[in-house]
This record gives structure tokens, C-alpha cells and sequence, in this order.
């Protein structure tokens, strides 16, 4: 936006009132954490739990503090997200293809999807002495643990998406002679894009979960490490500290992922289409 | 007489005694005509026995001496009241054709270890005697048998064993390549500071039963060895292996132990694991409650 | 099945013949036992009551069902499913709600360079006089501007056989009266066939060159008529009227009939 | 269906063509698992992995049969099964209700969604202390952990399908006269069932998952306990027979479900409906 | 805003009426400003072309879409939001596709006991001929055939305003002269007030009592006609026919106007 036009929008206010509305909502939005962090620390003070069942807040600040100040959670961070990343980037791609596949071709739904829904179930903990085998303990099982478990919800949500699509609309495309590729893009992936982006936001969230599990495996770095070493060495205001930066990295993509989703589904006819 | 209504103790697959006294009911049946319930919760490792302990959950309950140390040392609400084994279940192992045959063999290569646990201590320990930087070798974190298991398929060149793991290795061929006792704190027994307080005379009579328990163990030593194996899921051989390296009778806590913990505890300390401004021999003053075993064993 | 006196019939070399076609849902027979051809005739007319099967036969021709019985031939060649050169406007405008007017009409168009197609899809636009609402989404058109987006969509196609369900029930008589005069230009030039279903008599009596009437369910062809008029036609003429005199009676008659 | 119905049946040839066309699915179905176990077969049996890092097939039978015979199984899953039901059945009324609430009631989805989706990111490895702290480590620690995961895909998935309700239908039902719980039961719930049972599928898996980390916190039974203990204690033939025995009960729930889901939803007009 | 010659006019102690009305969608106005009531008369006819704010004006009066400018008022009250009083058929037939066709007609009858619901819900069916349909889902049912549904669950609610979109455009004419007639029967006396939606001229001047002519976006009325020839009407009469001219001619000149 050049400065005119902001010039201009301050002017007849509408600059200004979006800003203010923006300051609102997130307000609005930060009445329950701020609620509950209240109630934490009027609990912690009043002394009547001892402070190593539950630490004060202030005491899991000052961790936080120090582990930006050291700039060890960077370091943390920056590993952790690299494994999120490529595993989620990885888990989705596969999902994305097979959910569709599955959605849309009986045939396929009928081989594979029995197995997945199978494998499903099983805890990716299980997982973790076979992919030690297979990928080693550098940076590869990780990324596969991660893949492995963000596969299922995007996969579940597209194939169901898919399936799900109104006949009518895909009889449109039949009618303009869409087929393969050209029918998934046109036709089959917008309209199950409302369930593949709740797929994502679960399969976002899941990625940063299974870090803890995944860093069992051979990680000297990254914030599940962080965490199982604050909670191997009993430290439950570092545990508390890395709750709150899972919190906060989940928060941030899950963001970043429904903002995406409110512009690419504006088309939507919905009750609240865009907030 | 106030007692309290029931006493929740933690016991594990590792040790013997705790393992023999809530087979043999022997506690019960002490406690049967005071009207207090015994209950007993299986925990996985030192850090499970000290997260139910802080939580109030268990009264007693096993860790490693170093453990508890730790803990305590980060606030946890926790006592040594006896030692329950003594012993080598924890060493540095690697493969025969590894190249690696002392601690100075150790820079560049990896080595497999579960953090904050004793055989972490114990490398860290042996790295330190040797005047290895921590940072020389590449440790590799890992559970246990994910330890042992990139150990024999040659994902790391040595591994900070402890048992049963340490002796599954070892029959599968793995070596010790560093072996020294003194660097290991040993399996301690934890009460809650709260129970130690209100009951003194129920932590004698668990005590008493750990006594008890041993001498059961030396007059019976096949069905211990078997109840061993079997709470444990191990082979035979590897049960046989483990649980000779056990010395369980010598219970009381000595000036050594207290010197041995400090040390640990100062390894810990530089390793960020426990506040840098610590006070360790406060910490270990304050851990330390032997009064009660050398009562039981004075009788 | 088909009774002496009622007319449809099988002409060979025509471009679409059916034969003892049948369409059932689960256990409701919708259509047939059907026999009919057509496609001599430039613009062949449907009309019938509310749920007779008008619909099931358009779709059936366009490879959108599967026949429950019977044979069904286009150009020699059994139908088996949406064809290259058969284009449709269904009852409902079934826009794609993600897609902007221009992309919705452009749809079919993908074997053509984009310049190409966007000139295509604007002349189509222009058309049914909806060129300003081209990068509107379908949430934002009133119910006749986009059933005129799915006229468009279906004619940009250039089709060999046309199926209109109901084009232009949602206009208004200006704007219906312009669409009916357009389909008459390109019928039979740009489009050669189409197939018409409409329950204004009028408009089916202006466009067709001949008009089966259907009664159902299950559809049946009651009457067939060939409408021999020159275009354009006047509706105040005798004949038509005459004709439109038969159709109505046929349709209360069949109603009649039903009930 | 009586006998005589049957009969009936057998006559017209219909009965035993369902039949057929049952076990020709099972078979399709069976295709997949079937060849990735020949395959595991096969090297393990070739020798070039020692069996204590892959196990044979015929050893992990062997386990399975031993845990069926001795009664340990139905032990184990007697215990878990009333765990992940009742922390299921926790979690999803919760995610029902609220998930309604948040799609529909603007109000409702500012003040509590963004916390939710901060909550959703802790791993719940890291609730163990707090949940042992809070609720003993006896079974309703369990529950409750297995309520709060299960939680979120119903929850994630039920706001989106209300939010996602055409706007079309809800003032179908506003027109008449439709409000608050007759507007949920009658219009929000019917439309956003398709991505509710997503959802439900999606929990009723994670239920199962998770049973391992609440079987963490002080259990002496359980599957997820036995997984553990095979861990623990160097068994991966018991590992695998866990794996297994959470993959055919993640199966099975799965095949309830989804049944059930296609029975509730034979009114979609899909490409596929009732497959 | 209104031109005079035009005749748009607020006549106090009506049913609804607007003042300097407006509706926009986001830069878009698609109606107003408009200032006009109704309601002393019985049916009141809305037409004109295709997109110019007609489905847009029955939204707002039936409380479904928010006021951009001006008021607006029924039997006094400013209109909030939706009424019990009121019952609107949408253009297109919107019906619950997990309901059957008999859950969908009785969906705004919860207030009455089930024997009571089930009476009047059977009794709606019969009258568009649906009731062989009443257990069948909306997927199984045929263009006609829906809208049906949507005009029985309105009709069924016995409104004090009923608000129609269109409710014929997709049926035959039999039916359609059949719910016509239904319509004439029940207006006035279950059914105080209707407003109707069509494009069918002559169906409007069957109906109504009052018809406005209106032109846009933005919607404005460009005619306000009393049609005060007694019930049943006879098209052929020379009084209808010179509605109809006259009717005919605005909507063209508008239509031309606005080209
Ligand atoms: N998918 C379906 N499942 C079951 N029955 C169906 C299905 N589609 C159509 N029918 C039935 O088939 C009959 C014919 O439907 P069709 O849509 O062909 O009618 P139509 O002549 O087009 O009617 P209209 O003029 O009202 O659109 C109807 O009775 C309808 O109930
Ligand atoms: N939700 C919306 N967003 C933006 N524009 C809209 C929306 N709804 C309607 N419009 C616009 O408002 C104008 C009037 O629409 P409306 O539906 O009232 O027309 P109508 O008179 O009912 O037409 P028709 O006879 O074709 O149904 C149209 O130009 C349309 O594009
Ligand atoms: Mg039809
Ligand atoms: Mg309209």
C-alpha cells in the first residue's frame, strides 16, 4: 500500500477502524490464555502447592528468558522446525496424492485405504526402533517418524473431502471433458479444499507433537529434546517453558495456515465467509 | 498412634529386593493389623520413581543414587533412606573389531547414551577423568535398547550400557571397554520428605522388609533369579548375567556414598542439568536421611 | 411397448436411436421401456409434466447414467459415457462456486491457447450480457445471471449436440426471448443438433422442429410431432397455435390420465 | 433375516452374490497387508538382518498366540478398551459440543478457538506430569490425557463443518423459525456430518495411539503397557505383536465407525455414496 | 429518489413499508434507494429483468440480509431478522438433503404436536401431488419436483406474509395453472398477504393485486400498477391484455434503457 493511499485511508478513517477492530479481536482472543495464567500464578503464590509440583509463572518466564537470551532456543528452534518442516512437507505431499487417489478412484480406495486406516492406529513410539533401523539415527528417521504420522490426517481429510464432492459438480466436469489431472485440479481438489485444510492445521499441529517423540530417537537438539530433558532431570518450570513455545510455534502455523485458507476458500457461501 | 492409610510403593523391574517383598506379601501381613493397604506401582526408570514421588503419588519408590541427586537438587521432595544395590550394572561397551579399547580412544567417535541417567553420568564421568571434553565425542541420545540396538547394527561405536541391556549385549558379543565402580552411584531407595517426617516408624518397618527381602533373596536365590527374569521378560542367560552383578546387602549410606553423589552431582552441575548456583553438599546433606537403615540394621 | 397412434419411432442413419431403453432407480423405473431416434431434425423438443423423466433421458443421452436396460447408439457407437462433442446446460446452473464467472464459462475450453480461449469466453460473456460480472464469483450472481453463466458455458463449447434442461426458466420474457432468438441463429450452423427440453410450450413451438411429448413415470413418449414451420416463426399464426392447442391437450389429457 | 428370507435369497441368487462381493472386497483388501508381510518373510528368513533387530512373522504368531492362550491378552485389552472408550467418549462430547458452539456463534469462536488451537500443539507426553499432579496415577489420569487428545480432531473437524454449513440452509432454517438447539440438531450437526465422522475417525485412531503415553503413567496392564514393557525389556517379536493387535483394534473401531458414517450419510449425492 | 409520472408511493398503516431503502454489496449497490410499502392489497407482483435486486428486495423484507441505509418496517416493527409470520420459497428450491421430503415440508412445525404436524404435513403433499414422495430424499426427486417441496413447506406454515421467489419456474404448465389456482384459494384467507416473484407477466396479472415493475441493479421501481379486475381472470380479456402491453412495454423500454 503506498503512503497516499494509507494517507487516504486514515482520512476517511477506515485505515484506523480495521487496526482498531484487528486490536479487538485479538483481545477478545487473549482473554482465556491471560484468564488461565492468572489463575496459575494465584495458585503458585498462594502457597498452597508446593513450588516443585507447580512452579510460578514468573519462574517459567525467567526460563524462557534465559533460553532466548543464551540463544539456545534459537538453536533449539531452528533444528526442530527444519524436522517439522521437511516431515510435514513430506507426510502431506504423500497424503495429498493418495487421499485424492483414494477419494476419487474405487478401485485404489479398495486396495490401499483398508491398510492405511490399519496402520493408522499404530503409536509412532512403536515406530521408533524400526526407523532407527531403516533411516539411522541422523536426521532422516526423524523426518520419516514426522512424514509417517502428519500422513493420516491429511490423508484421511482429502480422501474424505474428495469423496464427499457433490456428484453434480463433478458431472460437470465429465460433461467438459476433465479428466485425470485436469479433473483433480479443477473440480476435486477445490472443492474438498475446506476438509484438506482442516487436514493440514491437524497434520501442522501433529508435526510439532511427534518432535518430542521423534527427538527421542538420537537428537541432541530441538525443542521435544529440550522438553524430555527438562522432564528427565525434573525441571517442571523448563517443562512448562517448552509447553509454551509448542503453544506458540503450533499457534503461529496454525495461523499462517488458516490465513491461507480464509483467502483460498473466500469463495465460500458461508454464515462468517472470511472471518 | 497416627499411621497412615495406606503406602504406595514403587518398584521396578531392576531391583531384586522390591521385586521380592511385593511378591512375597511380606509387608501386607506386618501391616494387615494396623489397617493400612499397601499398593504397588511399577515405575520405568529413575525419572518415573522421582515424577511420582513429587506428585505425591508413591511414598517410596527406586532410582539411581545419581538420580535422586538430581532431583532433589531440583526441588523434588525426596530422602535416600538405604541403598538397595550396589554393583557394575553400568559400564562403556562397543563392539570386538571397534578400534576402541579405552576412554582415550573415544574423541570423533559416537557413542550412544540415555540422557540424565546414570550411564550418561558414568561416561561423562570416565570422559572427564580421561580429560575428554564432552564436546570431543559425539554422544548420541538414545533409550536404552535403542542404544544397544545401534550398537549391534553399527550406528554408533560404543554405548554407556546398563542392565538387563548391558548384559543382552554383552552375550551378543559386545565388549567392556571401561569398567570403573567408583564412578557409579548405585540404586537407591527414595521416600517422600513428607512420609519420613509424619512416619518414621513405617520407614523402618519398609526398610526392615528390604532386609527382609534379602536375606530371602540369598536363601532362595533360583526363584529370585526366575521371578527376576520373569518380571523382566528376560532369557535365562541374560537374567543370570544381570542379576549376579547385583550386591544387594549392603545397605547403609557411608561417607563414600556421600563423596560419590557430590561428585556426580558437580558433573551435573556442568552440565546445566541442576541450577549452576547449587549448593551440592547442602543438596546431598538434605537427600541423605540414613538414621532409619542403621536403626533397622542396629537391631 | 409403444401403442398404434402414438408416433415414436426409429429412423435409421439418424444421429442418436434408442432402443427399448430403460433407466431404474433401485426398484423405481424412471424411463422406458423407450424407443425413439432423432437428429434429422435440427432442434428436437421435450415437454411432459413435473417428473416424468424428462430429465433421466437428457441425462442418459449425455453418458451421465447407466442404462439399467436396452441399447442407446450416437453416431453408430453405444453410449458409454460423456462424449467430446455433446455439451449440456443441466436444470440447476451447477456453477463451481470457486471458480470466477470467466473461469466457470471457460471450463470446457482447456484444449485452447489462453488468448484464444479468454475471446471465446468473452464473446460467450457478452452473449448473455454478463461481461461486467466476469471475475464475480457464483455467490454473487441473482439466479437467472447464472443460469445465463451456464447457457454460456455450455455454447462456448461449439458442440455438436446440444442438451438444454430448462435453459431459460429463471429469465425474464426480454432477456428469454433474446436467448431463444440466438439459439435459433447458431442451430444448425455452429451447433447442428440440439435437444430441448422446456415446459413453455410456446418456446418449444418457436424453436423445434419437431416435439415429442412425454408422460411418465416411467417416460414415455405419447405423441410425436413434426413441426414444420419456417423460422421465425409467428405465435399468433394458425398453425401454431393449432399445434399448441394438441401439445396442451395432450399433456392435460395425459395428466388427466395420471392422476 | 429369517430363514425363509434367506432361502428367498439363496433362490434369486442375490444373497449369495452379496456374499461374493463381500469376501471378492476382503480379498482386494487383503492384498496389500499380505504382500508386505510375505515381504518381511522373506528377509527376515534370507539372514541378512539378525533376528534380533527383525523378527520373524512366524515368531510374532507366536506371541500373539501365546498372549490369546495364556488370557494375558484379553487382560490387557480388556483394561485399554475401557480406557480409550471412556477418554474417547470424554473427548468427543466435549469436541461436539464446543465444535458447534465455535462454528456457529461468531462470539463464541473468538474468545475460545485461538486457545484451543495453542493447546493443540503440547505434546501430550508433556501433560503427564500435570495430568499425574492433577488426577493420581490412577485410570482417570488416563482418561482424562485420552480426553484431551481425542478432543482435538473432533473438535478441529466439527467447527469446520458448521462453519463451513451453506448459508443457503441455515437461513432455510432461520426462515423457519429454527434457533439455538433445534437450529444445531435440525440444520449445523446433519450438514457438517461428513467432516464430523472424519473427525470421530480421526480421534477413535488417536485414542488408541496414546493409550502408550497414558499407559506411561503408572499402569501395570494395557496394551499400551505391554508395548512399553516389550521396549523396556528388549522384546521387538512382543513389539510386533503389539503393533499388530493396535493395528486390528484401530481396525475394527475404524470399520464401526465408518459403517455406521455410511448408514448416516446414504443422503449424500456423491460419486461413491454407500461404498 | 422516484420520478414523478412513476408511481411508487408509501401509504401509511400498511402491512411493510421501506423509506430511502438501500442495499449494497460492498461497493456494489444492487438496490434503493427505495421507499415504498404494501400490504393493504392481497398479492403484490414483482417484476423485472433478470439481476435487477428482486430475490435481493424479498431478502431484506424477510430479515435475511442486514440494511445498508434507510428503514424498514413491518406491521410497525423494524425488521431484525427473520419473523414467525413470515414464510418465504427461495428461486431455488433449498431443500435438507439428509430429510426426507416429508421432514423438509414439516421442518417449521415443530411448535405443533407430532399427530398434527403429520396431518398438515400429509395434507401440504397431497396438494403438489407429492405425496407418493414423502419418504424420498431430496436426491431422488426431479427439478419440478423439489420446488415443489419448497412451495409445500412454506404454504404449510400458514403464514400471515408469504414471500415467493419464482415458485413455478420449474414446472409444467398443468401444474403450474394448478398451484395458481391453489394459490387464489387460499390468499386472503389463510394466507393474508403474498408477495410474488415472477417472470411469467401473465402469471402476475392472474395474481395479483398490485404489481411493481422495477429495473436495475440498483433496484428501483420504474412502475406501480393496481390491477383491479375481479378473480378469476380471463387472459383474453381486453383489460388484461392492455396490463399486459403496458407491462410488457416498460419492462422492454427499461430493458433497452439500461443496454
Ligand atoms: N437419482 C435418483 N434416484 C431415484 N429416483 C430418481 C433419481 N433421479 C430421478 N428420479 C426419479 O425419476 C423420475 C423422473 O425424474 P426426472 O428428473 O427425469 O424428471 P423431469 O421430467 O426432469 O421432471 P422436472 O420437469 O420436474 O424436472 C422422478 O420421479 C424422480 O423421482
Ligand atoms: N451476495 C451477493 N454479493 C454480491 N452481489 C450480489 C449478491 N447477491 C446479489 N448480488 C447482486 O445483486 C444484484 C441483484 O441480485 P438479485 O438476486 O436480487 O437479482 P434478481 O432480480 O433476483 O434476478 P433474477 O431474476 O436473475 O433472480 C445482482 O446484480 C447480483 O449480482
Ligand atoms: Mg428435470
Ligand atoms: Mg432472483
Amino acid at each position: 500500500m503506498s503512503d497516499q493511499a494509507i494517507a487516504i485511508d486514515k482520512r476517511s478513517g477506515q485505515f484506523n477502524g480495521a487496526l482498531l477492530e484487528r486490536l479487538r479481536r485479538l483481545g477478545i482472543a487473549l482473554i482465556l490464555p491471560a484468564s488461565i495464567i492468572a489463575a496459575w500464578h494465584l495458585t503458585a503464590v498462594s502457597g498452597r502447592v508446593p513450588a516443585y509440583l507447580l512452579p510460578q509463572p514468573l519462574e517459567v518466564l525467567n526460563w524462557l528468558v534465559r533460553l532466548v537470551s543464551t540463544g539456545e532456543l534459537q538453536r533449539h528452534l531452528s533444528t526442530s522446525i527444519a524436522r517439522a518442516g521437511i516431515g510435514f512437507a513430506l507426510g502431506v505431499s504423500a497424503a495429498t496424492v493418495l487421499g485424492v487417489l483414494t477419494g476419487y478412484l474405487l478401485g485404489w480406495r479398495r486396495v490401499v485405504d483398508p491398510t492405511i486406516h490399519a496402520l493408522r492406529t499404530i503409536p509412532g513410539l512403536a515406530w521408533s526402533p524400526m526407523f532407527i533401523l531403516w533411516f539411522g539415527i541422523g536426521e532422516s528417521s526423524k523426518y520419516a517418524l514426522i512424514a509417517l504420522v502428519t500422513f493420516f490426517p491429511v490423508y484421511l481429510n482429502t480422501m474424505a473431502g474428495v469423496a464427499g464432492v457433490d456428484r453434480k459438480l463433478i458431472e460437470v466436469g465429465r460433461v467438459n471433458r476433465l479428466s485425470g489431472l485436469r479433473m483433480m485440479t479443477r473440480i476435486l481438489l477445490p472443492a474438498s479444499l475446506p476438509s484438506y485444510f482442516v487436514g493440514l492445521r491437524q497434520s501442522m499441529g501433529i508435526a510439532w507433537i511427534v518432535l518430542v517423540a521423534a527427538e527421542l530417537m538420537g537428537a541432541s537438539s530441538g525443542i521435544g529434546f529440550l522438553l524430555l530433558d527438562g522432564q528427565m532431570t525434573g525441571r517442571p518450570a523448563l517443562v512448562m517453558a517448552c509447553m509454551i513455545i509448542f503453544a506458540l510455534c503450533g499457534k503461529i502455523t496454525d495461523i499462517a495456515i488458516s490465513t491461507i485458507a480464509r483467502h483460498v476458500l473466500a469463495w465460500q457461501d458461508t454464515l462468517h465467509t472470511g472471518e | 498412634q497416627e499411621h497412615p492409610e495406606r503406602i504406595a510403593i514403587g518398584y521396578g523391574y531392576a531391583t531384586p529386593s522390591t521385586l521380592v517383598l511385593k511378591e512375597t506379601g511380606w509387608l501386607e501381613e506386618q501391616l494387615a493389623d494396623d489397617g493400612i493397604a499397601v499398593e504397588w506401582i511399577l515405575t520405568r526408570g529413575s525419572n518415573q520413581t522421582l515424577e511420582f514421588l513429587r506428585s505425591g503419588s508413591i511414598d517410596f519408590g527406586s532410582s539411581a543414587g545419581s538420580a535422586a541427586f538430581l532431583g532433589h537438587a531440583n526441588g523434588a521432595p525426596n530422602k535416600i533412606v538405604a541403598w538397595l544395590s550396589r554393583g557394575e550394572s553400568t559400564a562403556l561397551l562397543t563392539l570386538p573389531d571397534s578400534g576402541i579399547s579405552s576412554v582415550e580412544d573415544l574423541p570423533g567417535r559416537k557413542v550412544a547414551a540415555t540422557r540424565a541417567t546414570e550411564p550418561y553420568l558414568f561416561l561423562q564421568r570416565a570422559l572427564a577423568e580421561a580429560g575428554i571434553a564432552e564436546s570431543e565425542v559425539e554422544v548420541v541420545p538414545l533409550q536404552h535398547p535403542e542404544g544397544r540396538q545401534a550398537l549391534e547394527s553399527g550406528q554408533v561405536d560404543a554405548w554407556a550400557a546398563l542392565d538387563p541391556d548391558f548384559s543382552i549385549a554383552e552375550l551378543r558379543g559386545a565388549v567392556v571397554f571401561h569398567r570403573d565402580q567408583n564412578l557409579i552411584t548405585g540404586g537407591v531407595l527414595n521416600a517422600h520428605a513428607d512420609f519420613v517426617a509424619r512416619y518414621p516408624q513405617y520407614v523402618e518397618l519398609v526398610l526392615q522388609g528390604i532386609v527382609w527381602a534379602t536375606e530371602y533373596i540369598a536363601e532362595n536365590p533360583d526363584e529370585a533369579k526366575a521371578l527376576y527374569a520373569e518380571a523382566g521378560g528376560l532369557e535365562p542367560d541374560v537374567a543370570e548375567r544381570a542379576f549376579a552383578r547385583n550386591i544387594l546387602d549392603q545397605y547403609q549410606i557411608t561417607d563414600a556414598d556421600f563423596a560419590n553423589v557430590v561428585a556426580a552431582g558437580d558433573v551435573l552441575r556442568q552440565s546445566g542439568s541442576i541450577p549452576e548456583d547449587a549448593d551440592l553438599e547442602a543438596t546431598a546433606q538434605s537427600l541423605f536421611a540414613p538414621e532409619f537403615i542403621d536403626a533397622v540394621l542396629a537391631r | 411397448m409403444s401403442l398404434p397412434g402414438r408416433t415414436p419411432c426409429i429412423r435409421e442413419s439418424e444421429l442418436f436411436s434408442a432402443k427399448s431403453l430403460v433407466k431404474s432407480f433401485d426398484a423405481f423405473r424412471a424411463l422406458g421401456p423407450l424407443s425413439f431416434s432423432f437428429g434429422t431434425e435440427h432442434v428436437l423438443g421435450v415437454v411432459g409434466p413435473s417428473g416424468c423423466g424428462k430429465s433421466t433421458l437428457l441425462r442418459l443421452i449425455a453418458g451421465l447414467e447407466a442404462i439399467t436396460w436396452g441399447t442407446m447408439e450416437l453416431d453408430g457407437d453405444p453410449v458409454t459415457g460423456a462424449r467430446s462433442d455433446i455439451a449440456v446446460v443441466f436444470q440447476e446452473p451447477r456453477l463451481l462456486p470457486w471458480a470466477s464467472v470467466r473461469d466457470n464459462v471457460g471450463l470446457g475450453l482447456w484444449h485452447l491457447p489462453r488468448a484464444q480461449r479468454q475471446e471465446a469466453v468473452d464473446a460467450a460473456l457478452r452473449r448473455v450480457n454478463l461481461f461486467d460480472f466476469a471475475d464475480a464469483l457464483p455467490k454473487q450472481l441473482s439466479g437467472g445471471m447464472a443460469q445465463r453463466v451456464g447457457i454460456a458455458r455450455a455454447l462456448v463449447a461449439k458442440p455438436r449436440l446440444l442438451l438444454l434442461d430448462e435453459p431459460f426458466a429463471a429469465l425474464d420474457p426480454l432477456t428469454r426471448v433474446k436467448m431463444q432468438d440466438h439459439l435459433l441463429d447458431i442451430v444448425g450452423d455452429e451447433v447442428p443438433n440440439v435437444l430441448l427440453i422446456t415446459h413453455d410450450i410456446e418456446e418449444a413451438l418457436v424453436l423445434s422442429d419437431r416435439i415429442i411429448v412425454l408422460d411418465g413415470p416411467p417416460a414415455r413418449i405419447v405423441r410425436d410431432i413434426a413441426i414444420d414451420l419456417p423460422k421465425p416463426r409467428h405465435r399468433t399464426g394458425a398453425p401454431f397455435q393449432a399445434h399448441k392447442a394438441e401439445i396442451l391437450e395432450t399433456l392435460f389429457g395425459a395428466a388427466d390420465l395420471a392422476a
